[in-house]
């Protein structure tokens, strides 16, 4: 359950795919590394696979919204995949469900990007 | 289970006040909240307010108080779970200014029920929270 | 994570001496332990014991100590974990005539390092056990 | 992971599955369950199924060791079913391994009552 993150870079778009929990005793090693993966980007977008994150906390919405910002900031695209009910409710409740561009799946998330 | 008075439902637990010990004060809060036993999504909603509310006290990193403990007490009263959290070594009520700690009271204010703040002298702060219980 | 100091480690739990409380118990130190992080077997073998302490005073059913509380400490100590589990009611060290206590008893000894039975002049009898800690 | 308790007669024995996790909380409940299946059985004959057995502590253990008891008292025979090594542990230790008939599979318990 520990934090674990796998990066592969796409032409188009890199897709980071995040597994475990994301609280404040480690949400700074996410920030890390996704700070390093934006720096040797190729294309700006980027897709954050959240469906296998058991559990996140306000430390872990808060860097989500840091990362949307430096996304944006590179004229880029950032698509999340959700799949918790659980988490989803916490978007919900934080109202950022109306900032992000959520998707079920790969594939939509994906083809988010490319509109 | 038979629902309880506050002798005897009282379970507390003290911590380092660091964050590595946020995933036993997890695992604990619903170990307690399951053997009610309450719906899952019960159980998750506290999880994630007992959580937020030590991150309040964990997120400042004021040196001074790096190394105080925290104490989250859970008990049952009428037919409401009720959790508290004090930080003996804080002086004043948490921070909201950052994106996070704001999110964290917000998740706290909005999954909870009598949510409560008090700066108790001599006994730092306490962040307290119920919630109805309904079996499954 | 580094392996620290008795006060940067030490967590402590508080329940009622009742059994339905065991459960909540085995959750919290099976999350101290792994922490460390810790192999599965040696999770399993500390859980096993500290529960079977528990049950050394929650076996006995005098009613006069019905309303007692037990009190759970885990902590760090040179390179083991520690085990301390005090029952401020108890006047005599756990009873052994059992079926069940002496298998409980040998639980301990067998799975648990340097396992102790202390009565302490007005603060009951406390179990203390240790276990070396060897990482994953 | 409460404690769950299945009971099938058949003619030379029965056959009672136990889930979850046996311990001072819930010995007991065991202990009565299984009393009223003898009371009804028409062979003495038990096999005690306890592959989806998580924990099990003392209390559970000396509760098996009254079956035991009473069912040797009917002239009956007794086997159980473990899988999990780490419950294999704790009859190691306790030595209660040399006194049950233990087998690792359905099969190798019925087989070792009709013996
Ligand atoms: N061994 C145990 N230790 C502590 N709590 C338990 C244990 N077994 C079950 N529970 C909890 O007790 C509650 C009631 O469980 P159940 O098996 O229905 O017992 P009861 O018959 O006492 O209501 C459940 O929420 C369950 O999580
Ligand atoms: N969110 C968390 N909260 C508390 N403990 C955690 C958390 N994530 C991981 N751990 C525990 O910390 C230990 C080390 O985990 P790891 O992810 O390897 O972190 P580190 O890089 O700090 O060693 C593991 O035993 C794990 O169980």
């Amino acid at each position: 359950m520990d934090l674990k993150l796998e990066v592969k870079r796409e032409k188009d778009y890199s897709y980071v795919t995040v597994n475990g929990e994301i609280d404040l005793y480690n949400a700074h090693k996410l920030k890390e590394k996704i700070g390093q993966t934006m720096d040797g980007m190729d294309s700006p977008n980027m897709v954050l696979d959240l469906k296998d994150v058991d559990y996140i906390d306000s430390t872990g919405l808060g860097i989500l919204i840091g990362i949307k910002r430096r996304v944006s900031e590179n004229k880029g695209e950032l698509a999340l995949v959700l799949r918790s009910d659980r988490i989803h409710k916490l978007f919900e409740i934080t109202g950022l469900i109306n900032i992000f561009a959520i998707a079920r799946s790969s594939e939509d998330a994906i083809a988010r990007l490319s509109k | 289970m038979n629902i309880d008075t506050k002798a005897h439902s009282l379970v507390e637990l003290k911590i380092p006040r660091r964050p590595e010990y946020l995933r036993v004060v997890r695992l604990l809060v619903s170990g307690y909240v399951s053997r009610f036993p309450a719906p899952v999504d019960m159980v998750e909603d506290i999880k994630v307010a007992v959580s937020e509310a030590c991150n309040c006290s964990m997120r400042d990193t004021d040196p001074a108080c790096a190394e105080g403990r925290l104490d989250i007490s859970c008990f049952v009263e009428d037919d409401k779970l009720c959790f508290e959290i004090r930080d003996e070594n804080a002086t004043s009520a948490p921070d909201s200014s950052s994106d996070e700690a704001s999110l964290g009271l917000l998740l706290i204010r909005t999954l909870m029920e009598d949510v409560e703040v008090r700066s108790e002298q001599n006994s730092g702060v306490v962040i307290s929270m119920k919630k109805t219980i309904t079996s499954i």
